[in-house]
């Protein structure tokens, strides 16, 4: 019971909040929002047993990813109003539609399941270690370990690359 | 004897250093020197093969070298159907007619060598190399053609020759005249050899081989064409036609006088010793041929004595002591000619050998006297010499007794052989033969006496330092005696010089002391002498190796010279047909066969005869230029046509320029009018058939070719410019077209499941 | 019902409150150190030796007008103080102040709760303290407020990453992410990490002085280029909640470095038997005073050293201390594994 | 009623699709990217829920590879912006069209 209104709770407040990041004209109220929304997913994910994942949410996105958005926000210091100009071609309420679409169909499919069986819950793989944390770092270095590097990989060349892009003079 | 290839190849060794270095870098002495060793070399060789080949037994007198296969076999289709290998070998053959012809063209050639380093002297030096060069050149071409064993090897030295007398004749390149005559001569030649190489490729479509000897077996087998004008005929006619054009007979003599031009040395060797005798080599050469075709031996013999007949008469009225050699040459030749035309091979070998030493030393000597009197050629402007160059005198007066055939120097056998032969096979020709006789003892007679008799009327000297512009004004004043020879004097100095003071700077004759003033008549020195008085021997003993049985000698020469005018007997046994044998024999000793129809008696009249003519030409001569000179002026004007036409050698240079030249002209201009209006139309028009198809190839791949292609292109365009809507360049709307993907598999999937 | 709601709920009052008197009574310790380190008395009038000085203070703070700009963005300036003061104060969930005790006859565990990110956890909010500096900056909608938080923020990620990564080497050390366990692993370790990682313990507290915006590298709050920093436009209340959360932080950074550093409330070799006597000091007493060390040493520092240059801290922030303390790492790591 | 991973997966559809429309209708580039992040957690959400149905923590693993691939596109895609807005004082999207035909 406490776990469906934990749920229900989150759920509101993480919809809600990505409504508001989408919706509101200040940019800096959107970073903003998107915070409070990374934050609340990283309750849920406590909710879900992941509590290594939830720090590591607001550790990478809340901590590191949105302060980057934030500086860009501030650096980026717009004589006019960012969203003026609105090219004749776009196709919005298409896009609405289409969204609206997709949803319905994934809500199809998603009740579709929820009419099934609730899938089963299979036993837990054996891990030699315990702990969320410690069966993460386990799969990570063992299992996983060409992805992982491939991973760091990409954040260094990402890393460059937006060296190369921002510098002004290089 | 195995070396004998080496003969001309020393000369050409010669030519090379002197060519290749010695003009750049040689003195005079140098090069001369350089070019007298080698010819003294080849002398020296060419005694040793000489004397081996005395050693053998006569009948194997005939030694074949092969030095190189000079082209490999080459299958070549002969007239007789069937296929031969036509391969040449570069190859030699020492047979006693070449070998004789060695000993002269060295001998000669050394001789004229030494006196050139004298006579040369004065010339700028690379001139001096070059000229030795091309003289050394000319012996190496000369000896290939006496010495080859074949048409091919022949040919290239008688082209080769034909090249350096060019090249000789033109050493003066600067004077127009000098080039002129070098181009004359070359051209000349060039028509004969048109005939000479078509007698070749006959004799090798008839029969199969190049070979000299194996040639003359083959033709020893055949019939002798004496009823018809077969196929040796006809190669006797184009060898003929080859000898005449580098003998100088009638109709292509017309060279040789203008050949005089050359310097007096090569005028010598080249121009009365050896070159001009190649003709007469090669009819001895093919004698085998030749005595199978009656008809061309008859012709040979009217051509020749009737060439001897016109140049002797010409000779009677030229002042030009140079040209008067010329004619006496021309006509000498023509003699020899008459020899080869009535059988009598061995006679003109002999006149042959005779005539060039002395002719040689007679052209020497007028080198000398010309030499002597600083260029002057024009014996009016003589006269008088013999107390300034004995020497000179002695052995030109040896020359001209020789020349004109008195007993006993060599002129008076050969020639009295070859009237003996004329008189026992045609009367007629010996008739012009014997007239012609008397008239060379009369010129020969006259030049003597103009040039050294009498008193000295040349211009005068001082030791003055301008003196050559006095001895030019002396020059042009008219002579008192005679007026009208005085034009002609003037006709004869443009033809070759005008005098002494100009002839300074182009023909260099000036001695010792060209470049400076000239102090009158002087001996020549010695290197010139020398020869002189080599070639004086030579010219008086030459005639005793062909004293007469008439006169109680054995005619060496005859028997010596016979096997090469004859087949091998061992072919012929080969060939084992009685009537080639019997034709053979018959070829071989014409003379032998007609010599029992005549007497000893009649020979020795004959003999007589021809003494008392030759001393009746010079005694009219003696009479007329140096008892009483006036009288051959009176003659002069009361002959003036004749005369006139003489002293312009029958008109034949204009006759020639009328006919050959201005035809070849008209030729050349018809055949360049049919070039342009046919040649050039064809080409015109196959132009404008092109430019019309391509017209219309262009005007297809304008409408159908470039009609697709655009076609294509439109297709694209339209089609582009209605997708290209789709290119909104709106990043959402393609983000939208993903998510219209997205919805698409999603709702593949609804309904696929 | 008790051991789920009463005792979190009263841990939690104690330790705010704990909290916001040591925070108050911080400014009057900092400013009477920095008085005697330049010879001076400082507060004397307020109370005897001016103890009373922090009341006076906060009544003064709370009285004061609450001024918000004009063409300030009023929604964001009001939630920036709240936004840098939550995370300095919810950090104290995880940090233990001592072991589970007995008392009255239950036992209680001298710390709100345990979990096993506890270090992970410190480190992600303190990340998220960062925007409360750059949403001041930003709100207050001022020059000296924007060059402010930017170089606040920039300092503060930049140093964020050595600060982590020698706790990474310290977690390599114990082995886990809880900071009781890591306590108990200094116990068994029978060593404070602070001797066995020195490098670590040096960078970490240079990077804290620097999460803290404390001197030698309060270059956010610098009066003399920026006049006051990012909270140069605040008054009032809200200015008394970014001060009070500046302080508080400097307790949060060290009472973090006494656990991962100075055995948290172990009393100094806690292993040897013949200290016994000393156990009659209670461990919370031992944690506090270390971290009342510490404390000490920051104001210490703030009283002796100039300010960095931005560039210079810059250029120690990213040239020297993150490779030291990856050099640091790797050769922990090496350690560990070869050795132990 | 017990939570299944249902209700996450419609949680993460209408997270998506959340940011599916912000990532159409938005002209702002930078909000454009926050609403990519959105979609981003919208796929973490579910591999998390499914992770914790199976008891798996493989879906936490890739989670943690999706973490590693925002933070990448976020530092690029700012640069992007970045160099952008200097070259034409504007982050409007619709004015990123110098490859139109």
């Amino acid at each position: 019971m406490a776990h469906a209104i934990a749920f229900y709770t989150l759920a509101a407040f993480i919809l809600g909040f990505a409504i508001l990041v989408v919706t509101t004209k200040d940019t800096v109220h959107s970073v903003l929002f998107l915070v409070l929304d990374f934050l609340f997913v990283a309750a849920l994910y406590v909710m879900l047993n992941a509590p290594f994942l939830a720090v590591i949410q607001v550790l990478v996105y809340a901590g590191g990813i949105v302060v980057l958005y934030l500086f860009v926000v501030m650096l980026v210091n717009l004589k006019r109003p960012p969203e003026a100009h609105s090219d004749p071609h776009r196709m919005t309420k298409f896009g609405f539609g289409l969204a609206g679409a997709v949803l319905i169909e994934l809500g199809a499919i998603v009740v579709s399941g929820y009419m099934k069986a609730p899938a089963v819950t299979s036993p837990a793989q054996n891990l030699p270690v315990s702990g969320n944390t410690e069966q993460v770092g386990w799969l990570l270095y063992t299992n996983y370990l060409i992805p992982f590097e491939i991973a760091s990989m990409l954040l260094l060349v990402a890393m460059i690359g937006a060296i190369v892009l921002a510098k002004r003079e290089l | 004897m195995k070396y004998i290839w080496l003969i001309p190849l020393l000369p050409g060794l010669g030519a090379a250093i002197n060519g290749l270095l010695g003009i750049r870098y040689f003195s005079r002495k140098a090069s001369g020197a350089i070019a007298c060793t080698m010819m003294l070399a080849a002398l020296g060789l060419s005694l040793v093969a000489f004397w081996q080949m005395l050693g053998l037994p006569a009948d194997a007198r005939g030694v074949d070298v092969v030095v190189a296969q000079w082209i490999p076999s080459i299958p070549l289709a002969t007239s007789n159907g069937q296929v031969g290998m036509f391969g040449v070998p570069w190859g030699y053959r020492l047979d006693p007619l070449s070998g004789m012809m060695i000993l002269v063209v060295t001998g000669i050639g050394t001789l004229i060598h030494v006196y050139s380093t004298a006579y040369m002297a004065d010339e700028p030096r690379g001139g001096v190399a070059r000229f030795f060069c091309y003289l050394n050149l000319f012996c190496f071409f000369m000896l290939n053609l006496v010495l080859g064993d074949n048409f091919l090897v022949m040919f290239v030295g008688w082209e080769g020759v034909g090249l350096c007398s060019y090249l000789l004749i033109g050493y003066w390149y600067e004077k127009k005249s000098a080039s002129d005559a070098g181009k004359k001569a070359f051209i000349t030649n060039r028509i004969g050899d048109w005939g000479f190489v078509l007698g070749v490729f006959l004799i090798y479509s008839t029969f199969g081989t190049l070979d000299f000897r194996a040639v003359q077996n083959a033709a020893a087998t055949m019939p002798v064409e004496a009823m018809h004008f077969g196929v040796l005929s006809f190669i006797c006619l184009f060898l003929f036609v080859g000898a005449t054009g580098k003998s100088a007979q009638i109709p292509l003599f017309v060279w040789l006088p203008d050949a005089m031009e050359g310097p007096t040395p090569v005028s010598a060797l080249i121009h009365a010793a050896t070159m001009v005798t190649a003709g007469v080599y090669m009819l001895g050469r093919n004698a085998v041929l030749f005595s199978h075709a009656p008809y061309v031996m008859t012709i040979v013999a009217i051509v020749g004595v009737l060439t001897a007949l016109m140049a002797a008469t010409i000779g009677l009225v030229q002042y030009d002591i140079k040209r008067v050699l010329a004619y006496s040459t021309v006509s000498q030749l023509g003699y020899m000619f008459t020899a080869m035309g009535v059988g009598a091979f061995s006679a003109g070998a002999f006149h042959l050998m005779t005539h060039a030493f002395f002719k040689a030393l007679l052209f020497l000597g007028s080198g000398s006297v010309i030499h002597a009197m600083g260029g002057e050629q024009d014996m009016r402007k003589m006269g008088g010499l013999k107390k300034y160059l004995p020497v000179t005198f002695a052995t030109m007066m040896v020359g001209t007794l020789a020349i004109s055939g008195i007993i006993p120097l060599s002129g008076f056998f050969s020639k009295d052989e070859i009237l003996f032969q004329a008189f026992v096979h045609n009367k007629v020709v010996w008739v012009v033969a014997v007239i012609t006789a008397a008239m060379t003892a009369f010129y020969m007679w006259r030049l003597m006496s103009m040039t050294f008799f009498g008193g000295y009327n040349g211009p005068a000297w001082e030791t003055s330092s301008h003196a050559a512009v006095a001895t030019a004004a002396a020059h042009h004043v008219p002579h008192p005696a005679d007026p009208h020879a005085h034009g002609q004097a003037h006709k004869d100095d443009h033809e070759v010089s005008h005098g002494p003071a100009d002839t300074h700077g182009h023909d260099d004759h000036g001695g010792g002391h060209g470049h400076g003033p000239w102090h009158g008549p002087h001996e020549s020195p010695t290197p010139m002498t020398f020869p002189l008085m080599a070639l004086a021997v030579g010219a008086i003993v030459a005639g005793l190796v062909g004293v007469p049985i008439a006169m109680g000698g054995s005619n060496a020469i005859e028997k010596f010279l016979e096997p090469s005018f004859t087949a091998s007997e061992s072919a012929v046994a080969g060939e084992g047909a009685a009537k080639g044998a019997e034709a053979s024999a018959e070829a071989a000793s014409a003379e032998h066969e007609a010599e029992p129809h005549v007497s000893v008696n009649v020979e020795r009249g004959l003999m007589l005869f021809s003494l008392f003519v030759a001393i009746c030409g010079i005694a009219v001569a003696h009479k007329f230029y140096v008892k009483n000179p006036e009288i051959s002026d009176g003659l002069a004007e009361q002959w003036a046509g004749a005369h006139k036409v003489l002293s312009n050698k029958y008109y034949v240079d204009e006759a020639y320029d009328a006919t050959v030249i201005s035809g070849t002209f008209a030729a050349g201009k018809g055949l360049w009018t049919v070039d342009r209006n046919v040649v050039d139309g064809v080409v015109n028009g196959s132009g404008w058939i092109t430019i019309i198809s391509a017209w219309f190839s262009g005007l297809t791949d304008r409408t159908v070719v470039d009609g697709l292609v655009n076609l294509v292109g439109r297709i694209c365009e339209e089609g582009s410019f209605w997708f290209r809507k789709i290119q909104t360049g709106l990043v959402q709307n393609y983000a939208l077209l993903m998510l219209f993907g997205v919805f698409a598999f999603v709702s593949i999937y609804l309904f696929m499941r | 019902m008790i051991d789920t709601f009463i005792i979190p709920t009263l841990k939690i009052l104690i330790v705010l409150n704990a909290t916001l008197v040591g925070v108050s009574y911080m400014t009057l310790l900092e400013r009477k150190v920095i008085a005697w380190a330049q010879s001076r008395l400082g507060p004397m009038r307020v109370g005897p030796q001016g103890v009373l000085q922090p009341i006076a203070d906060a009544v003064k703070l709370i009285l004061k007008e609450d001024i918000t700009p004009s063409k300030a963005d009023k929604w964001v300036f009001t939630a920036a103080p709240v936004i840098s003061m939550v995370p300095a104060l919810i950090v104290y969930a995880v940090i233990p102040f001592g072991p589970v005790v007995r008392l009255f006859g239950r036992d209680v565990s001298l710390y709100i709760t345990d979990v096993n990110v506890g270090l992970l956890y410190i480190v992600s909010v303190a990340s998220v303290g960062v925007y409360g500096i750059i949403l001041a900056g930003y709100a207050s909608n001022s020059k000296f407020p924007l060059l402010a938080s930017l170089r606040a923020s920039a300092q503060l990620i930049s140093y964020e990453v050595a600060v982590t990564l020698t706790l990474v080497s310290v977690i390599l050390m114990s082995g886990s992410l809880s900071m009781v366990s890591i306590v108990n692993a200094q116990y068994n370790a029978h060593v404070w990490f602070g001797f066995v990682q020195p490098v670590a313990f040096v960078i970490f507290v240079i990077g804290s002085l620097a999460e803290t915006n404390r001197a030698p590298f309060d270059l956010p709050e610098a009066e003399q280029e920026l006049t006051g920093g990012f909270h140069t436009e605040y008054s009032g209340m809200r200015f008394a909640l970014f001060f009070l959360a500046e302080y508080a932080n400097m307790i949060v950074v060290s009472s973090v470095a006494t656990t991962l550093f100075f055995g948290g409330w172990l009393r100094p070799f806690p292993n040897v038997a013949a200290l016994h006597f000393l156990d009659v000091i209670p461990s919370w007493t031992w944690f506090l005073i270390k971290s009342f060390v510490f404390l000490y040493l920051f104001i210490w520092i703030r009283a002796t050293l100039p300010r960095y240059r931005y560039d210079q801290l810059m250029r120690l922030g990213w040239k020297v201390l993150i490779p030291v303390a990856i050099l640091n790492l790797v050769v922990t790591g090496i350690v560990k594994v070869m050795l132990l | 009623m017990p939570i299944t991973p249902t209700h996450y997966m419609l949680l993460s559809a209408a997270l998506f699709i959340i940011g599916v429309i912000g990532v159409m209708v938005r002209r702002n580039i930078i909000i454009i990217f926050m609403s990519i992040e959105l979609i981003l957690n919208a796929v973490n959400i579910n591999l998390i829920a499914f992770s914790d149905q199976l008891h798996n923590v493989i879906g936490q693993v890739f989670a943690v590879f999706v973490i590693a691939v925002a933070a990448a596109e976020a530092a690029v895609g700012l640069g992007i912006i970045l160099a952008f807005y200097r070259n034409k004082e504007s982050v409007n999207i619709d004015e990123m069209n110098l490859m139109r035909w």
